[in-house]
């Protein structure tokens, strides 16, 4: 049976408590020895001397969500994971908000650490999600990762 | 057959617009792209990927949906 | 100046809430990027027959605090990373609860990756800290990393 | 000089205490861990690690500290 396409985006920022109560979600799944978080939060980098107040995040949403469903197929295949869970901010997010939450959960160490950082750097290569950086005189400029 | 084009991030400032809708026969994404290099040229610093049916498609492949999607490179997390 | 040696040492399992808290007190430090968690959660293992209902730790704390001061200072040193964060349980942890959280922070993805893997690895060769498998008819078994 | 041996996790259950004072003079590392080998055989089987100091020593230095650790493997995490 195919897993139905779960919706990734939550409006705003990611709050710490949400991240806690995907936590005590766990701990009812006692063949779980090892949890891997990447959160990733919004930076008040400062570029040609304007500071980013906030980034405000777009994206195909149907699209975003199969690729993601399709990333954690994926993953699933190659890992011995438990659980996988991917959270993305869509709307404004102001600096030192998060804005992605990828949650993994396994028996042991090794597995947790590998599927965190394939899945994260999936997510930010083949994801349809576009950041534009807000500076405080209300001009913007795209976000572009490395 | 009318295909409508959806412009993505930065794309929608470089275009002008988020939508638009072109009447096409039997062409290739990599027709496509060239049209729209020719129609917008400040598109051709840009690296574009474009979606059928949300899925990221082949310059060789033929364009058969009527919502096709077109993007900058992507910028989440 | 030298860092005071902080107690790592948590009396029993570590709560969402504490991780929650420790996120949210990272929101005004508007370098970060990238946030890396680690979590290890007290597994329900069932060895000949018996299921691990709870592991008891013990450790030689002022000895487990210096060293992990030490492994904080030696990443500092190796990693462009902001800030890094350790707790361990002492004393009684249930199977599905929390013993373990390190977290590391710093503007990128592959900073914190890099550097969470190297330090719980550290802390799990390095630390003296002993766990101990509660059975649920009394008896037990000494915990062994591999 | 009476230094006091104090034993960590399942080491209490093998020796059958959690800490004992031997009047030792300028000794090993190694030395101890002979000694303790003799005095519990079951040792023998579990990689001890000795700390003074807060400090996990090697076998060639000196015991300078009246309070010794004797550590089984850890297994903390």
């Amino acid at each position: 049976m195919k897993k139905s396409i779960k919706n990734i985006f939550v409006e705003g920022a990611i709050t710490p408590e949400k991240i806690a109560q995907s936590i005590a979600a766990h701990q009812s799944k006692t063949g779980i020895g090892a949890h891997d978080i990447f959160l990733g939060q919004v930076r008040a980098d400062e570029i040609e001397g304007k500071i980013v107040q906030a980034i405000e995040f777009t994206a195909q949403i149907e699209m975003a969500n199969q690729i993601c469903h399709d990333i954690k197929e994926h993953t699933f295949e190659r890992h011995p994971i438990h659980c996988m869970h991917i959270y993305h901010s869509i709307g404004k997010v102001k600096a030192g908000e998060i804005c992605i939450f990828v949650f993994v959960s396994a028996a042991h160490r090794t597995t947790v650490f590998n599927a965190l950082q394939e899945v994260v750097n999936e997510i930010k290569a083949n994801v349809p999600i576009f950041g534009k950086e807000l500076f405080e005189d209300e001009t913007h400029q795209w976000k572009e990762n490395k | 057959m009318d295909v409508t084009l959806t412009y993505y991030g930065k794309l929608v400032e470089v275009v002008g617009k988020s939508k638009e809708v072109l009447d096409v026969e039997a062409i290739t994404i990599q027709e496509l792209v060239i049209w729209l290099e020719n129609e917008y040229p400040d598109l051709k610093k840009l690296s574009l990927k474009i979606a059928q049916n949300n899925t990221i498609g082949e310059l060789e492949d033929e364009i058969t949906s009527k919502n096709i999607d077109i993007f900058p490179p992507f910028s989440g997390g």
